[in-house]
């Protein structure tokens, strides 16, 4: 692998620019893999870094039905924080935050991991007392953060409207100064830059159409380019998870839905954290290149489309002017939408199947792209020892049976 | 009907009342209408709402004996008595919208559950719970455009027909009773809301408030 | 002042009115009917902004929409702001203020220039990917300096002094578009009768028409415009609305129309006879058919220095020189792939300026067009194209060489031609954005050389769009679809005669995007694809060559097509670059998705009326202008305000909420309070089978509830969870009154509907919401009694109506119903009364209470009393993982009802049946002055290393002025076992603190003082 | 957004007055004592999530509060049919185009506006 560096980058500006590397080779199938991964995003390309990596796993291939990175990797809105309630997806998304910090020197690519803190508002007594319970348990996991109040809030973001005057006013929020963005594009290409280089071949254009399975193990997969056998298949297709599970006769409890995002023209600086408001629905933060990214709500039906429903941007942006009142000025440039595959309990599943050696990665609905290098790194190392990592273990599909479910819904409080 | 307790809710002792908008009238003022005003709200407060719920068949009988009127069967229905005050209106397969002139209700409602006998019906009293805010003017529908994503063209909405839709960010039950005349039925709670966001939106129209 | 560009005569500006305007505090004049562009070019402004990342001096390159370059901060004032305004399509007024986004420390002498112009080598695509990396330590300070050179213009700092609007529409047929394929096709649609809405972007209605060569009906196109306009304008089944974008194209035929209704008046809204106007409305149109009639942007090749100001697309040159007078230079070079782009040297040439000549790639051009410039002796280059711009500030020079289309290559020595202005076409690119809103793919056609729209259901294309684009077709396409659309929608179609359009025999175009250079693409001086981004013909062939294949990986690493214009301009150029670096078609490169909005529509205008007063309901009761005169502070609980408690001024100080809420349980406990309870929903439930129904919903029975009894009623989904409560009373055998929480009313009422019209249809029950008809005042305390009797002759002796009794009779002169019904473990009568009334039997209440310190208060208070009494709060102490079991309420289940109730059968499941769940205590702290934190965290081992196993949390916690101490509620794994023991609380601030197990239930655990 | 015909009302109404419910024909077990715990998670959390046609559970909440069934392409977004509770769809993954008519067989078990 080339390596880059600021000195690299001179020495080809002098040749200008015709000996750089391709980033990624474009191979031909090989008949045989050890371990398969379908799903060419983040999750996918970064499992099968940590498996070469990591577990000296090197004959793998990844298998992209379209262009890697294309799904949600590239359609979220680059949020990256661990501040979650309960231990068990508190484990799983700090394991990924201390990952990302140190990502971009572990790929040698820059994914411009920026970590300007997250404020979590809280605009009635009870998302204060959601805080609180939160950031202790944070706490007490070893996460950071702390709870401010209106007057630390505001001295955090000048620009919000944190008076009482307010339809729901600022109480208070969560900061977790780790927290922050990353870019999520860089995300994909510098996995797939060093899976590559450790020898995985990221097959692109490749779609599953078909599993096979003999005696309850799979030991391969039918594809638009022919079979390719394998005795461990790892499924991290996001969205399209059920779609496989049901070729491999698995029953998943997801649901994919649409999430919107929208961004703004790009701006000179004037928002340098990130601001979510569950209570209000909105979340927003100012990429390098100066838009405002926004997120939007998840639509309540199943949609495959990359499309949602326009009055879940009208409600949020008006979220963001009740915020930001001097936003309203400012244009929305452009708004697209993700599938997001949702789980009942809004926990993502990392689990074996009844069909042995077939492994499923998915459900991450709105939390996947900050759990990208811990869902893989746990992961990579459950596909490498046939057995679930600790910290993936929790989140096996019989939960939904026994009904030990890991409820992050239940973390933002159900009825009032 | 000794197994449902009615229970007149009004009382014909002088007791001060107060409509749903009286807080907005002390709020937020109500602009006196003049000549360039294109639209005019008006409140019929203090009227009888009650809520019909059975079977269009059974209950219609009923509605036409106490009312003299035949229960509007078709959705979106609504019909008026002869004088013009009292209506019925489509609200659902088995739900219909009685509003009556005040202090009728409750013999309307003893005289509909006599007249239904022992089928399975309801009816609620919701008289203190909602008020008739009426829109009239020119610029009456275009402020309605502004507010209910229902189609109120004219082609679509004629002078008999009531639904509820979504009314910015709350509900109405939206009816034309007549070719300039619009009806809001609005919930007590969301009075308040509908009136400023009606003050705010009909601005521009000089909109004018008859009390 | 001189406008040195303007034209004496011609375009459609009104001389007569001058306007003056500012631009880099600079003054100028324009005319009426001028943009801010067609202004700048006519006072010979050539820089009017600094490139993104290399900060190079650009000018304006469109007319249109698709103008990359001037982007413009307008406003004169800090709260009138506008970020990004683009020049080509804001209309003049007097007054305009405007500035360039960027440059500093002026737009004519850029610092970053130096180092766009040093550094730009060191900048290929995705440089900052393959960089800034060590040490690791030092990336948030690269970063902050990354940030700083990031934006176009500024956000406002001040908040908007500006309206916006909604305006929900219906119709028939929507055209959008109104140049020829428009206006033919909306005359069409409404001469059938149907509900027409036409819109176009523009500042007048004719598109193309508007600065046309050619006659219709042997008249200037404008004339055949203005009657067309003129006829629907008169008809009432039409809506006209210029100045109007269709900016998103969403499911079912949902279209968004961005009105600019004063924009074009001023920086902010003018009022008109003291009314305030909107600045921006949105139509939300539904409508039955579409036609897209979008027409199309002509596509600038792609050359070595071609983002030098004074590079204009072709038709942007005619249409500043036909519409607004301006001649944007003085001499002319010219480079086309087609017939279309000899419009702009035939224009230049009768302005009265210089044509150089005009370098046409086609090695032997025949057109009508071509033959009028030979014939007028404009010096034709035929196989040849424009390969160099030469110049800094301005284009002094173009290098034209004979190129070889299919090689690639430069064919011949370039000859260096003076001249100010480089005009280029490379063809058009149909506008297909708001068709591929509705995520049908655009599909590649060779002999237009461009995408031409998918279509969903609904809607249909017609002229430009589809790629039609000689006028005497595109009017025949227009009537068509428009005629179409009608008769689809139900209208019979209406003839429309078409005007008479002399045909012109036009030469086949040749497909070329980026023209080659002498040297190597990477080599080459910069050949701009994306002028706003930067995006280079060079930095495709590096994506490329780093293995980015599919256009979305391009774009993506790039940046291409990502700007504020979305590519308009140079997305087929780079599809084209890449498709030439790959060896594939462009098609086979990819499709590009264009998304809404397809020009940026300010969030004030998406977000209308909702924002500020009204951004959400405010739900009031009936009593809360008695609240807000006496003092309450309120909490939000939903959309509901309700008092949180009422602070007193005590000599001269306004009580705290601490003091406040000591005081208002205090005067509940020793005498008696009042709390507004309207907020509760309230649903009617009537039929002879709403019993069973209630058996079937509660986790408790319901079948022995006699009439004029209470009871409370628990509810859980059926995974076992709770969800919400409340109490229920049976008003009549077949007629019951159920409240929920106030959060929960219209929730748990769908939540019954959903039951009974998808489960049990056969139960016969109906549901009716009485929320807001009732108000419920609950007077509480040992006075309560006294109290009510002074205002009631009902009997409320203990023994004939007792706790869980209610009772009809009047109250201050109204009827009520008055259920004996405690959340505070006092003595308290819940009263209802038709809202109406409301207000006069809590004043009448206040008359005769004082003597018994009739206190009220609000939800602190209520909350504190109950936790005193463990009564829990849903979704305070629960919340969705916690079943009827874990709230030590197992008197409230029904195990033995024989229907098996929502949620029963999820109590058994292993994970839901463990006995060492988190349960509800009570928890004391040891130190009685500490208030323990609602959410602190709970351990059994407090010096455990982190991570810490966590055992539970505090859900509520109050200091009880009655007990003297703070207590709280908490959930603890495996709690109910382990009374008496002790647990930890870490706190944030080092502090540990101790707490005892105990009941929940703190005060009267017998309930004496509600049953007095 | 959407445009849904409620089969109620009898007209199309907007997106704005419609909640989805998520899918259609869930029905609960007749007697879920009798159920495995599988079973029960299955009726509880898994549903279908097809790429295509799906049949959803919708109610008319700001209107006429009546739930009915909705058959959607998942991928166009485009809605097929909507129905009434109680009935089945004619439009399905087998029948992409419809079949013939809702067919008496059908007819014969269905009762009156239940989900299954």
């Amino acid at each position: 692998m080339q390596r880059y560096s600021g000195f690299g980058l001179v020495k080809h500006a002098l040749s200008h620019h015709e000996n750089w590397q391709r980033q990624w080779r474009n191979p031909t199938p090989k008949k045989q893999y050890d371990v398969i991964i379908i799903g060419g995003g983040g999750h996918g390309l970064a499992t099968a870094y940590y498996l070469a990596k990591e577990h000296g796993v090197k004959n793998v291939a990844v298998l992209e039905k379209g262009w890697l990175g294309g799904g949600n990797t590239a359609r979220n809105t680059t949020i990256v924080r661990s501040n979650y309630l309960w231990d068990e997806a508190a484990a799983l998304y700090e394991h990924s935050m201390k990952l990302w910090e140190g990502l971009s020197q572990d790929l040698n690519y820059n994914v411009m991991f920026s970590q300007r803190g997250v404020l979590n508002l809280g605009h009635t007594l009870q998302d204060m007392r959601d805080i609180q319970r939160r950031v202790n348990a944070n706490r007490l996991n070893g996460i950071d953060g702390e709870v401010l109040d209106a007057k630390g809030v505001q001295e955090l973001v000048p620009i919000m409207d944190c008076s009482k005057n307010a339809r729901y006013p600022v109480l208070g929020a969560s900061w977790q100064p780790r927290a922050g963005v990353a870019r999520h594009d860089a995300v994909a290409w510098g996995f797939a830059r060093a899976a590559d280089a450790h020898g995985v071949d990221i097959l692109q254009q490749t779609e599953v159409t078909g599993f096979k399975i003999r005696d309850g193990q799979i030991y391969g997969v039918h594809t638009n380019r022919g079979d390719i056998e394998a005795k461990t298949v790892g499924c991290v297709a996001a969205g399209n998870s059920g779609v496989l599970a049901k070729m491999a006769g698995i029953k998943l409890p997801l649901e994919s839905h649409p999430l919107q995002a929208l961004v703004s023209e790009p701006l000179k600086p004037v928002l340098d954290t990130v601001v979510m408001s569950n209570h209000v629905h909105g979340y927003i933060s100012q990429s390098d290149k100066g838009d405002l990214v926004i997120g939007a709500g998840i639509d309540g039906y199943n949609g495959y489309g990359q499309r949602g429903s326009y009055p879940t941007v009208e409600h949020t942006l008006q979220a963001i002017v009740e915020m930001f009142p001097i936003f309203s000025r400012v244009r929305m440039n452009r708004q697209w939408g993700g599938i997001v595959d949702t789980c009942p309990d809004a926990c993502p599943i990392l689990s074996k199947t009844q069909v042995k050696g077939l492994y499923f990665n998915c459900g991450w609905g709105t939390g996947g792209f900050k759990a990208t290098p811990g869902s893989a790194h746990v992961f990579a190392a459950s596909l490498a020892k046939g057995e679930m990592h600790p910290i993936a273990a929790p989140f096996s599909i019989d939960r939904f049976h026994t009904g030990a479910l890991v409820d992050e819904h239940g973390a933002a409080g159900v009825a009032h | 009907m000794s197994n449902v307790a009615t229970f007149d809710t009004r009382t014909e002792a002088k007791i001060p009342v107060e409509s749903p908008l009286a807080y907005s009238y002390r709020r937020s003022g109500a602009p006196v209408p003049d000549r360039k005003s294109r639209v005019v709200l008006r409140e019929h407060p203090f009227l009888g709402h009650l809520v019909l719920r059975g079977g269009a068949i059974v209950l219609d009988e009923a509605v036409r004996e106490v009312l003299g009127v035949s229960l509007p069967g078709e959705p979106q229905g609504l019909v008026h008595d002869a004088e013009g005050v009292r209506s019925v209106q489509w609200i659902s397969p088995d739900e219909w919208l009685v509003i009556v002139p005040g202090g009728e209700e409750f013999e309307l409602e003893n005289r509909l559950r006599a007249a239904l006998g022992g089928a399975h019906i309801a009816i609620s009293n919701v008289s203190g719970g909602q008020t008739l805010v009426e829109l009239e003017g020119e610029a009456a529908r275009e402020l309605l455009m502004k507010s209910v994503v229902y189609d109120v063209h004219p082609s679509h909405f004629p002078v008999g027909k009531g639904v509820t839709t979504v009314f910015a960010k709350t509900t109405v039950i939206l009816r034309r009773p007549g070719e300039e005349r619009w009806e809001l039925v609005v919930r007590r709670s969301f009075a308040d809301y509908t009136y400023r966001w009606l003050l705010d939106a009909g601005e521009e129209y000089g909109i004018g408030v008859e009390r | 002042m001189s406008q040195p560009n303007r034209l004496t005569q011609g375009g459609r500006i009104d001389r007569r009115q001058p306007l003056s305007f500012t631009f880099n505090g600079q003054a100028y004049q324009g005319y009426a009917g001028d943009t801010l562009a067609s202004a700048l070019l006519a006072n010979g402004v050539d820089i009017v902004n600094r490139s993104f990342k290399y900060s190079r001096p650009r000018g304006v390159v469109a007319a249109g929409a698709e103008e990359p370059n001037a982007i413009v901060q307008l406003g004169s004032t800090e709260a009138a702001q506008v970020p990004n305004v683009r020049a080509t399509q804001q209309a003049l007024f007097d007054g305009l203020t405007a500035r360039s986004t960027n440059g500093w420390p002026s737009v004519q002498r850029d610092l970053m220039g130096l180092v766009g112009k040093l550094g730009g080598q060191f900048m290929p695509p995705g440089f900052y990917y393959k960089t800034f990396m060590a040490p690791a330590s030092l990336w948030m300070t690269y970063e902050k300096y990354i940030r700083k050179s990031a934006g176009l213009g500024r956000s406002p700092a001040e908040a908007d002094p500006d309206i916006y609007d909604h305006l929900h529409r219906h119709c028939d047929v929507l055209v959008i578009g109104a140049g020829p394929a428009g206006l033919a096709a909306a005359l069409a649609a409404a001469r059938s009768g149907a509900r027409v809405i036409l819109a176009d972007e523009q500042e007048e209605l004719g598109g193309s028409l508007l600065d046309s060569r050619e006659l219709l009906d042997d008249e200037p196109a404008g004339e055949w415009v203005a009657a067309a306009v003129a006829e629907l304008a008169g008809r009432d089944n039409v809506t006209l609305l210029p100045r109007t974008t269709a900016n998103g194209y969403h499911d079912h035929n949902f279209v968004t129309l961005h009105e600019r209704c004063t924009e074009h008046l001023g920086e902010v809204a003018p009022r008109v006879t003291g009314r305030r106007q909107v600045r921006s409305r949105m139509h939300r149109v539904r409508a039955g058919r579409v036609v897209l009639a979008t027409g199309a942007h002509e596509r600038p090749l792609v050359y070595a220095g071609n983002d030098v100001p004074g590079n204009l697309l072709a038709g942007a040159v005619s249409t500043y020189i036909r519409r607004y007078g301006v001649v944007p230079g003085h001499k002319l070079v010219l480079s086309t792939s087609n017939d279309h782009g000899y419009r702009a040297a035939l224009d230049w040439q009768e302005a009265g300026r210089e044509v150089v000549a005009i370098a046409d790639a086609r090695p032997s051009p025949d057109g009508e067009w071509v033959e009028q410039a030979r014939a007028r002796g404009i010096r034709i280059i035929p196989g040849s194209a424009v390969i160099e711009a030469r110049g800094e500030s301005r284009v002094n020079a173009a290098r034209v060489a004979k190129i070889d289309l299919d090689g690639f290559r430069v064919a011949g020595a370039a000859e260096t031609l003076t001249c100010d202005t480089i005009a280029s076409s490379g063809g058009y690119s149909p506008v297909i954005h708001l068709a591929s809103h509705t995520g049908a793919r655009p599909t590649w056609n060779d002999d237009i050389l461009g995408f031409v729209p998918t279509l969903v259901k609904g809607v249909s294309a017609a002229g430009g769009a589809q790629g039609v684009y000689a006028t005497a077709e595109v009017l025949a396409d227009g009537v068509e679809a428009g005629s179409r659309a009608a008769s689809e929608a139900g209208f019979a179609a209406a003839s429309v005669s078409l005007p008479q359009v002399a045909a012109r025999r036009d030469g086949a175009a040749v497909a070329l995007y980026q023209v080659p250079h002498e040297k190597p693409t990477l080599r080459a001086p910069k050949q701009f694809v994306d002028l706003q981004n930067d995006v280079t013909a060079a930095g495709i062939e590096l994506a490329t060559r780093e293995g980015f294949e599919s256009i979305e990986h391009v774009k993506r690493y790039t940046a291409m097509g990502f700007g504020t214009d979305q590519g308009k301009l140079g997305n087929i150029n780079g599809m084209a670059i890449a498709a030439r670096c790959l060896g594939r078609s462009i098609p086979e490169v990819g499709t590009t998705v264009f998304r809404p909005n397809y020009t940026p529509v300010t969030f004030g205008a998406i977000v209308g009326r909702h924002c500020r007063e009204l951004f959400d309901p405010e739900r009031y009761t009936a009593m809360h202008q008695w609240h807000v005169e006496h003092g309450a502070e309120f909490e939000d609980v939903g959309q509901w305000k309700r008092p949180w408690y009422f602070p007193k001024t005590v000599n001269g100080k306004i009580e705290t909420m601490h003091e406040a809420v000591a005081r208002e349980c205090l005067a509940v406990r020793e005498a008696v309070g009042i709390l507004d309870a309207s907020t509760l929903g309230k649903i009617d439930i009537q039929g002879p089978d709403a019993r069973e129904f209630l058996g079937r919903v509660y986790t408790n029975k319901w079948a022995k509830l006699a009439p004029g009894r209470v009871r409370y009623g628990l509810m859980c989904k059926d995974d076992g969870m709770v969800f919400d409560d409340g109490t229920t009373s049976c008003l009549g055998e077949n007629h019951f009154l159920m409240t929920t929480t106030t959060g929960g009313a219209a929730t748990v009422l769908e939540w019954l509907e959903l039951w009974h019209q998808t489960e049990w249809p056969e139960l016969e029950v109906y549901f009716n919401s009485v929320t807001d008809h009732w108000a419920t005042m609950t007077i509480t305390g040992p006075e309560a009694r006294k109290l009510l009797a002074e205002v009631t002759d009902m009997d409320l002796d203990k023994e004939s109506f007792k706790f869980m009794d209610w009772r009809e009779g009047v109250v201050a002169g109204v009827p009520a119903r008055v259920f004996r019904i405690s959340f505070t473990g006092e003595l308290a009568f819940e009263i209802n009364v038709q809202a109406n009334y409301a207000l006069h039997v809590w004043e009448t209440l206040f008359a005769h209470g004082e003597k018994y310190g009739l206190t009220p208060y609000g939800t602190e208070t209520m909350h504190v009393l109950r936790a005193e009494k463990g009564f829990i709060i849903a979704g305070q102490d629960t919340d969705g993982s916690v079943t009827p079991e874990d709230l030590g309420m197992h008197w409230a289940i029904g195990y033995d009802k024989p229907f098996s109730w929502i949620g029963q059968r999820a109590l058994s499941r292993p994970d839901t049946a463990r006995t060492d769940r988190k349960q509800l205590v009570g928890l004391k702290p040891k130190d009685p002055k500490v208030v323990l934190e609602e959410g602190a965290q709970i351990v059994f081992d407090p010096k455990h290393a982190i991570p810490m196993p966590m055992v539970g949390h505090v859900t509520s916690s109050y200091y009880s002025p009655t007990l003297d101490s703070g207590f709280a509620l908490a959930v603890v794994k495996g709690g109910q076992q382990k009374m008496g023991e002790t647990v930890y609380l870490p706190m944030a601030d080092g502090q540990v603190h101790e707490a005892e197990i105990v009941s929940p239930i703190f005060l009267d655990p017998k309930g004496e003082r509600q049953n007095v | 957004m959407f445009y849904i015909h409620c089969p109620y009302c009898g007209e199309h109404r907007e997106e704005e007055e419609f909640h989805p419910k998520g899918q259609a024909h869930i029905a609960r077990p007749e007697d879920p004592d009798a159920c495995s715990d599988e079973a029960w998670g299955d009726y509880l959390f898994f549903r279908d999530n097809p790429r295509g046609i799906h049949h959803e559970l919708w109610v008319h909440a700001v209107g006429c509060r009546k739930f009915f069934n909705v058959t959607r392409n998942t991928v166009t977004y485009e809605i097929l049919e909507t129905y009434k509770m109680g009935e089945q769809p004619t439009v399905t993954a087998e029948h992409p185009e419809g079949r013939p008519s809702r067919d008496a067989a059908d007819q014969g078990t269905l009762h009156e506006g239940v989900r299954a």
